[in-house]
Parts: structure tokens; sequence; C-alpha cells
């Protein structure tokens, strides 16, 4: 199996990793907001790549062409697209009240903040 | 496509691309904000009106494509400059001073 | 209209929840909602006939045939989660209106509303649909609406909860997202139905592993599985004790649901089963789940935490069942997944009438307050004993189960933690009777009134399910044994 | 001749990603994501004619009133209260 | 691709949002190259427009930078090595990138590819997988970003008293007259272009929920420059909530009269006087539905971040 081939697959790994570890690492809440983004970004890439056929062209019908695409990853990510940004929209007005009612967005502080409350 | 058609549309394509390429070289390597944006801002409308003109010319006749091409254009136009001019007038207003020439360099 | 009816299940709260926003007035919207759900129910009574007369029901939204179109699939198992999550869905909400008076401010109670029937059509959806990504859809449509009720929660650490549980949903929720992409990619289809046949050609694959792999962590972490368990706590304190009721009921037998149907119907019980040590993790999961939860569960102050780590335990007990790995094991899954339903719902509801008093439901304050509010604290008593498991209640029922299962393989040891498990509960029970009605009354007590009849009656039907079916356990039994044969019949 | 401009674009979204790296005033960044953005307008452009389907320049447009709306945005809520930290930065 | 480990280094949020951004038109790029136009064109106003907005909105109001602890980055790294190892077994067995003989080409897909024309009748086959065959998954994916909205609202609606109405909302910009010109310009053909490419879903790249992004953009640059108070005049808040229910509204109601005249939820085949001719009502009125939705509740979720900053701005001063 040709490695090269599966370039594609190989950066979707690095990419994900890559927002996994801002979610997981990072201790700014906005900042894991981000690594989520990035993180869902790449399952999107995951998913288009494979419906790609190679020699295909985009899945909108025209009379002289007949490889295309795959159509249903795309419908797909239409819809997970969707579901990311109504995710991030909500979980950013959640930091703003946050913020507002903890006075920082930093996880190690609002912790501190619980233990002393308690 | 006909010969001259297709060295008019590379002319307009290749300096188009010249022009963005040089534009990138100068916000690289200018030394401050002012000058870089001197060289992003021209480039950038000049650059993309020339590129665009060029795919016109590629885009044979179908009127939607064109249509939208001048669209895209138009809306550069307007936007690009706008946009670098706001940008400018926050620099400033913020209080980011230009080098200039006097400073040793 | 019957042949409808698969899909009315789903619509009719996720129709009625745009409108409550177009009504906006709370004390209206609150009203229809209740009409709303208890259609559902009707709904869900009527799929149990359908089922038992007919089999599967199968039906084919938008007209597309299956493996095209999107599906629903109605079969002993989901049905039988339906009734559970309309039940109780129902139920809840007709506290509501009291209940979250004290816990809401007015101007967001419509709100609370709609996003309430949203995360009820959401787990509606989840249970019905035989379609891979449309799982994921009503997953996220649940969640996201979850996470807003729980963050309607008056004190701060109600945002922080939810937005811990933001993260780790969402990071579940991609994962189920990832392991369903891998499956596609070396199938071709997103039906499970369909995905099932086609699995068998490529089971042996790495990426089937994978997909496995993804599909299960995603799922145990939505499932609050033992070390993955870490949102639900917090999540279930700081919310609106209502919101707590609900979820508690509902929101976690779902995720398990989501893990029977993957590895049962989908990758079939011998793959997921006998090929990989799925058994074995969920074994030990399991045992660790019951002890350490029970555990913590002991030296909490605050009686819903408790409760929400006692939740933890309990899920233990289910996924032990389904590490056991045969129908009658299953069949005691299904069963406390229905019983625990209704002794959390009926104890989170005593929680909510004691919040609705007294603002908190911290364990010191409540001292002597068996005396004050009586029902309330007889229905802990209940549901207390429930979670014991003592016999002629539902906690007896589902235990008894369980224990016939393990020692039916032999696993002689499994049944003795269960009962040490029992024995646990009983200690954390113990504190809250006795803080409750052998303790003096404190000050900050004296004049605290029963709970208004809008939360008493609601919490004490469900305290009357639990010894009902603790008494006459035929229409659960009967109907998990359908269930989890059909379900064992099929991962064959 | 198209892939030979689709290079030159595509080397210059470089270089202006490097500058939106190095910063190193936050102008520099928003003039780098600026013209990061009309660049990607081009090279979209360009693409639909190389793949011979040019209907698709929907998407180079609404890049372009993107990225537009974003540089606004940024300026919008960042003009006076950044003053100092944009500064410092270097 | 490296911005993405950038994003990760860098601790200042703000460079870092603007990466995310430029990440995000990246990727956008790259599902262009992938054949996956419709989703470029949601990728691009989604995740480099409304959420890039958005996360500036919100670090408008938490502040700049981060502080430097953390924690868990030993664990983060054994979990993703962990994970990536898994994905790196998994991906070893893949079909060849591209293999038009790979499964996931043969089963489903081709169907919609060969006969989606005369069953639907559309060009674009996305647009008809999208709003006819999994018609369903749509709908969900509104009422998904319903619940946002409903989400946005219930954490960060507030009622506003009268003194907070008279000192102006997101004040606005009143120097920059090149601006504001240009913007006056700009917005009427933002508006027709977003009708557009809500109603040419059926030929080419877009649909509803494209055209409900744009749309939105549109008023949400008009409320950046003339400030929110005039905006909130011209489209008051009250109807934006209401359109956004109406839009779910509309979508399911093809699916009730469907329901009505004896079919499947969402079998559009009734609405016409032939099978092909409903399909293209039914997906023509579901895509308006879930314009309206997706405009409406991007208003609500902008409205909603933009006061509070308002707000507490108020309180600080």
């Amino acid at each position: 199996m040709s490695w090269l081939a599966q370039y594609n697959y190989w950066v979707v790994i690095v990419l994900m990793m890559t927002g996994f570890y801002i979610v997981i690492a990072s201790g700014n809440l906005v900042k894991k907001l981000m690594g989520l983004t990035i993180f869902q970004t790449s399952v999107f890439i995951l998913y288009i790549s494979m419906g790609k056929v190679r020699g295909g062209t985009a899945p909108i019908l025209e009379p002289d062409i007949d490889l295309y695409s795959n159509p249903l990853p795309h419908v797909l990510i239409l819809t997970a697209i969707v579901v990311g940004i109504a995710t991030t929209a909500l979980g950013l007005a959640l930091v703003v009240r946050i913020k507002e009612s903890y006075g920082t967005v930093e996880e190690a502080e609002i912790q501190q903040k619980d233990n002393d409350q308690c | 496509m006909e010969g001259f058609w297709f060295v008019l549309t590379s002319v307009f394509l290749i300096s188009g691309a010249f022009l963005i390429f040089t534009g990138a070289v100068g916000v690289l390597r200018f030394p401050d904000f002012y000058t870089r944006m001197h060289a992003s801002s021209l480039t950038d409308t000049m650059g993309s009106g020339l590129i665009l003109t060029g795919c016109l010319l590629l885009a044979d006749h179908e009127w939607l494509v064109m249509a939208k091409l001048v669209m895209i254009f138009l809306f550069l136009l307007l936007t690009g400059p706008t946009a670098n001019h706001a940008l400018v007038k926050a620099a400033l207003h913020s209080g980011l001073k230009p080098k200039l020439g006097a400073e040793p360099s | 209209m019957l042949a409808h009816l698969p899909v009315l299940q789903v619509i009719v709260p996720l129709i009625a929840a745009p409108c409550c926003l177009m009504i906006r007035s709370p004390a209206v919207v609150g009203r229809f909602v209740q009409l709303a759900t208890l259609a559902t129910l009707i709904i869900s009574l009527g799929l149990v006939r359908e089922v038992l007369e007919q089999g599967v029901l199968s039906y084919a939204l938008g007209g597309w045939q299956a493996p095209w179109g999107i599906e629903y699939r109605i079969d002993p198992l989901n049905v039988y989660l339906l009734v559970l999550v309309s039940l109780l869905g129902t139920i809840v909400i007709f506290a509501a209106p009291t209940s979250i008076k004290s816990e809401i401010a007015e101007d967001k109670q419509t709100y609370f509303y709609v996003a309430y029937l949203l995360c009820f059509a959401g787990l509606l959806g989840i249970l019905a649909t035989g379609d891979a990504f449309n799982v994921f859809v009503f997953l996220e449509i649940s969640s996201l609406s979850s996470y807003t009720l729980i963050a309607l929660g008056q004190d701060r650490r109600a945002l922080w909860a939810s937005y811990q549980y933001l993260i780790m949903g969402t990071i579940g929720a991609t994962f189920i997202l990832i392991g369903i992409g891998l499956m596609y990619m070396m199938t071709g289809t997103l039906n499970m139905h369909d995905l099932a046949t086609r699995l068998d050609n490529v089971s042996e694959t790495n990426t089937i592993f994978t997909a496995f792999a993804f599909l299960f962590i995603g799922v145990c972490l939505k499932l609050a599985l033992f070390p993955l368990h870490l949102w639900l706590p917090n999540a279930y304190t700081y919310a609106p004790s209502l919101v707590t009721a609900f979820l508690a009921a509902t929101a976690t037998k779902v995720a398990i649901y989501i893990l029977l149907r993957f590895v049962f119907s989908v990758f079939g019980a011998e793959f997921s089963l006998t090929y990989l040590p799925v058994r074995e993790i969920l074994l030990v999961l399991g045992l660790m789940g019951v002890v350490f939860a029970s555990t913590v569960a002991i030296y909490q102050t605050n009686v819903k935490k408790l409760f929400a780590y006692s939740s933890v335990a309990q899920i233990g007990y289910m996924i032990l069942g389904l590490s056991i790995g045969s129908a009658a094991g299953l069949m005691a899954t299904l069963l406390h997944m229905f019983n625990h339903a209704l002794m959390k719902g009926a104890l989170f509801l005593a929680l909510t009438s004691v919040a609705f008093r007294l603002k908190q439901t911290n364990l010191t304050n409540m001292a002597g307050i068996g005396r004050q509010m009586p029902l309330t604290m007889a229905a802990v008593v209940v549901g207390g004993l429930s979670l014991i498991g003592t016999p002629l209640t539902v906690g007896f029922i589902s235990k008894w189960y369980l224990v016939l299962a393990a020692i039916e393989q032999g696993w002689w040891p499994l049944a003795f933690v269960v009962l040490f498990g029992s024995l646990l509960a009983l200690i954390y029970v113990w504190r809250i009777v006795e803080t409750a009605y052998f303790q003096p009354i404190s000050a900050e007590l004296s004049g605290v009134r029963e709970a208004p009849v809008g939360i008493l009656v609601p919490m004490w039907v469900l305290v009357l399910l639990n010894i009902y079916f603790g008494i006459d356990s035929q229409f659960t039994v009967s109907l998990s044994e359908l269930a989890a044969h059909s379900l064992y019949l099929e991962g064959r | 001749m198209i892939s030979a401009t689709i290079v030159a674009v595509l080397v210059s979204m470089l270089l202006a990603l490097v500058r939106a790296f190095m910063g190193p005033s936050f102008y520099d960044r928003v003039l780098a994501v600026n013209m990061f953005g009309t660049k990607t307008v081009l090279l979209i452009a360009l693409l639909g004619f190389l793949s011979g389907r040019p209907d698709f320049l929907d998407i180079a447009l609404i890049y372009a009133l993107i990225n537009f709306i974003s540089v606004i945005a940024i300026l919008r809520y960042f003009e006076y209260s950044n003053r100092k930290s944009s500064i410092q930065e270097t | 691709m490296s911005v993405a480990i950038a994003v990760a280094r860098t601790r200042d949020l703000f460079a870092a949002t603007m990466l995310t951004g430029i990440y995000s038109l990246l990727s956008a790029g790259f599902f262009v190259v992938m054949d996956a136009v419709d989703v470029a064109f949601t990728e691009a106003a989604v995740g480099a427009g409304i959420s890039t907005l958005l996360m500036l909105t919100t670090l408008k109001l938490t502040g700049q930078y981060e502080s430097s602890s953390r924690p868990l980055q030993r664990i983060a790294l054994v979990v993703i090595s962990v994970t990536a190892g898994l994905l790196f077994y998994g991906f070893l067995d893949m079909p060849i990138f591209g293999d038009p003989a790979a499964p996931i080409h043969q089963h489903v897909a081709p169907r919609y590819i060969q006969h989606s024309a005369e069953e639907v009748g559309m060009p674009n086959i996305v647009t008809s997988v999208l709003a006819s065959y999994r018609g369903y998954d749509t709908f969900g994916e509104t009422v998904v970003i319903f619940t946002a909205g409903i989400g946005v609202l219930a954490l960060l609606s507030y009622v506003r008293s009268r003194e907070d109405v008279s000192q102006a909302a997101l004040a606005p910009m009143q120097p920059h007259i090149i601006l504001r010109i240009v913007s006056k310009i700009l917005i009427p053909p933002i508006l027709l272009f977003a009708l557009y490419v809500q109603f040419h879903g059926d030929y080419g790249p877009g649909g509803g929920f494209q055209a409900g992004v744009i749309f939105a953009a549109a008023i949400i640059l008009y409320a950046m420059i003339f400030g929110l108070d005039v905006t909130l005049k011209v489209v008051n808040p009250a109807v934006i909530q209401f359109l956004a229910a109406l839009g779910v509204l509309i979508y399911a109601s093809v699916g009730i009269v469907s329901l009505l005249s004896g079919h499947a939820f969402l079998d559009y085949s009734v609405l016409g006087h032939d099978a092909v001719h409903g399909q293209h009502w039914g997906i023509l009125i579901v895509e308006l539905g879930v314009g309206i939705t997706v405009a409406s509740v991007m208003l609500v979720i902008f409205f909603n971040f933009s006061s509070r900053v308002d707000k507490n701005q108020d309180s600080h001063s």
C-alpha cells in the first residue's frame, strides 16, 4: 500500500490530535473551544477525503460529465458543520456568562474559586 | 482558444500573478506596518483586477460566470481599499508610529 | 394514522417546541408542553401495541426506501425505551409549572420549556431512528438543549458544570462521528440494519476495529461510565432540580441504548463480545463504577450530588448486566434501566420539592425535615429503599434478575459485588433518613411547610409506580425479556 | 498558465501567512489576514477554471464578503480597547 | 496545515482566533479541491465568518491573553498519542484515497448520482440528497440551530431597563465616513446575493443554510457600522425570535402536509401534480424554512452577544 496516497489521512490525524491536544491541555476556556473547532474541522476533512473520487468532479450534474465525487459525505458534513457552529455558539455564550460570574476564564482559577466557596 | 486571446489572457493572468507575488514579498520584507500596508493594498487591488480580467476572458461567453466575475471584481474594488483604509486609520489612532527614514538601519 | 406513529412519536414534541417560542407566555406554554408530552406518551403506548402485534415497524421518512433514505425502525428494544423516556418526561414536566417558579427567572421560563421539549424530542429521536448519522443529529439536539437546561441553574457553578459537560459531550459526539464515518467508509451505507449485514464482510479490518473503539469511547463519555463520569456529578448537582430529575431518569438510559444498539445490532455480539475484550473491559469498569461511586456517594454533603454519584454507580450495574453477555444479563440491564429511571425520577423530584422550600439541598440543613415535609421525605425513603433493592420495590426486581443472570453464568463473585453495592447504598440512604427523621429540627427549618401539590402529585405518581412495578413486574419483565431476546438473536 | 498563476497565488498566501505568524503588531496580523482572504478569493476563482467548472464562483464571492466583514469586526471590537497591548507585543 | 499547530502554541488568543479563521479558510479551499463545493461554501461562511465573529466578541468580553498554566499537558500528550495510534492503526487498512472502487462509492451513493435527476429533478445532487433523500437529517439540523438559538437566548438575554436603552448600545462608528458609505452601497447587493444563493441551490452550490448566513452577515455588518440600537429598531428582536420558530415550522409543515395526504413524513411528491414537481416545491419551501431559521438564529446570537458587550462596558465605566 502506498503511503503517499493516503497523505490526506495522515494530515487528518495530525490536525485532529492538535485540536484534541488544545482541548485537553489548554486552561483557557475560549482556547478550548477553538481546539474543539479544529478537532471538528479535521473530522470534516476526513469525511470529505473519503468522498473524493480520483478524476471525479463536484456532484452537480452536467450533461457531458459522468464521474462525480460521492455527494453523501458532503451532505453529512454540511449537517455536521451546522452542528459545530451551534456548539461553538452555545459554548461561547457559556464562557461569557462564566466570565461575568467568576471574573475569569481560566480553568485553574475557576476551580480555585469553587473550592474556596465550599 | 484563439492565439490572440490566449496570449491576452496569459498576459493578464501572469502580470496579475506577478503583482500579487511582489505584494506578498513586500508585505514580508518591508520594515514597518505602513509600508507593508502600501505594498499589500496596491498590489492586491490591481493584481486581483488583472487576474479576474484574465478569468473573464477565459469564461468563454458564459454570462452567469462573467457576471459573477464582475461582481467579485467590483466587490474587491470596493472592500479592499475600504478595509485597508479603516485599518490604517485604526492603527494611526492607536498610536502606531510609522518608521521614518531618519532612523539608522 | 396508525402507520405514522413512529414518526409522530418524535415530531410532536419537536414541532411543539417552536410553537412554544411563539406563544411566549410561560403559563400557557407550561400547559401546552404538558399536552404535548402527554400526547407523546399516548403515542408510545400505541407503538407498544403495534410492535407486540406486528413485530418490527419500519417507517421510511420522505418516502425513500431504507439505505437511501432515513428509516425509523421500531423494535421491542426501542419501543421499551420510548415508553420509558416519554413516561418520565411527561411525569416530570407536570411538576414544572410549580417548581420552576422558585428556580428559574420569569423571563427564562419559556426558554426552559422549549429546551426541555427539544431535549425530550432529541432523546426520542435517538431511540426511534434506524440510521447511524441520524443518531448523531438527534444526539446533538438533545445534548445542546441539555447544556442549556443545566446552565439555567441558579448557582454559578451550574455554568461551569454545563461548560465541562459541553466539552466532554462534544468530544464524545465527535468520536461517535468519527466512528460512524469509518464504518460508512468501509461499507458505503449509514442504515444500521444495512450496516449490520454489510459489516460482516469487512469485520476483519483495522478500520472497523478503530471505528468500534471510537464509537465505544464516544458513547462511554456520554454515558458517564466510570472513569469518564467526571462531568456528571456537577452537572446533576447544579442544574435546576427538575432538569436533574429528567436527565438522570432518561439521558444516560438513552446513551446505554446507543451502546446496546451498536454493540449488538450493528457490530453483532459475536464481533464485539467474543472477538474483542469488550466484555472484560465493561466488567471491570462496571465493577469499579459500582464500588467507587457508591463509596464517594457516602461522603457527600449535598444530597443532589450524593444521588448523582449513586447514578454513576447504578450505571455500573447496567454495564455489569451487559458484560455478562447472555440474554438474561441483557434483560437485567434493560430492567434496571427502566427501574432506575423510576427511582431516580422519584428521588430527584423529591429533591425538587426540598429545593422548592429550602432553596438548597445540603444534608446538614435538612435535619429533622421528615417532620416538616412528611410526604416528600416518605418519597425519598421509598426511592432509597428501591435503590438499595428491598423487596416490593422495583430495585429488588432488577437486582434479582441481575444476580440470577450472574449465577446462571457461574459468576458468583459478581453476585456478591451486587450485594456489596446494595450495602453501600444502604449506608448513604441511611444517612439521609437519619438526618431527616432522627435529628432535632434545625432552626432554618421552622416554618417550612410541605411542598405544594403541583410537585407532590407527579412525585407520588412516580413513587407509586416504583411500588407497583415492584409488586407486579409483569409489564416490564415481559417487555424487557422480549427486547433482550430480539436484541440477542439479532446480534448472533 | 492557470496553474502558474495558482502557484504564484499560493506562494503569496504562504508569505502572508508568515507575516500573520510573525506579527509583530496587531495590525500587521489583520493586514496579513485580509490579504490572505483576498488571495483565497482569487485562488478559488482560478481553481474553478482549472477544473473546468467555473460555476462555483459564488464561493469566491462569499469569501470576499466574509473577509470584509471579519476585518470590520476585528477593528470594531479591538480598535480602542487594545491600544496598549498591540504595540507592546513586539 | 501547520496553522493548527501554531494555534496550539500561541498564547495570544486574539492571534489564535485569526489563525483559526485562516485555518478554516484553508480547509474550505481544500474542500473545493476535494469537489465539495457546498461544504466549502458553508465552511467559509460559518467557520471563517460567523465563528470568528463570535470568538472575537467573546474575546472582547473575556480578555485577550491566556495564562501560562497548562496543568494537564502530560495527560493530554498521553491521551492524544493513544488516540493517534488508534487512528493510525485504523487508517492502515483503509481503501486507497480516491479509489472509485472503494466500498463507499459502491452501495448507496450511485443511486443518488444516477437517479436523482429523474427522481428529484435537480442538477445539484448535494441539494437533492440534503433536502429530499435525507431531508429528515436536515430537519434535525435546522432544529439544532434553533436549539443553539434558544440556548444563547436562555443564557445571555436580559431585560434591558430604560436607562440602558438611552445609553447607546454598540455605539455607531461615527468617524469612518468611507466605511459608512461603502457599507451602504454594499448591503443591498449582499442581501440580493443571499436571495440568489437561496434559490439557486438547486443548480449550483448554495441553499437555505448558506443564504441565511449571508443574509445575517449583511445585517450584522450594518449593526457593526451603524450601531446596534439603530439596527434593533429595524429588526425587532421579538420578530426575529418569532421568525426563528417560524422557519422550523415551515419545514415541519411540509412534512405535516405530506403526512395528512397519506404519505410518509417529508415525502414531497404529493405537493405537485407529479412526483418530480412535488419534489421541486418541497425542496424550495424547505430551503426557505432553513434560510429563515438560520438567518434569524444567527442574528439572535449576534445581538445577544454584542448587547452583553455593552452591558459589561456600562457596568465597568
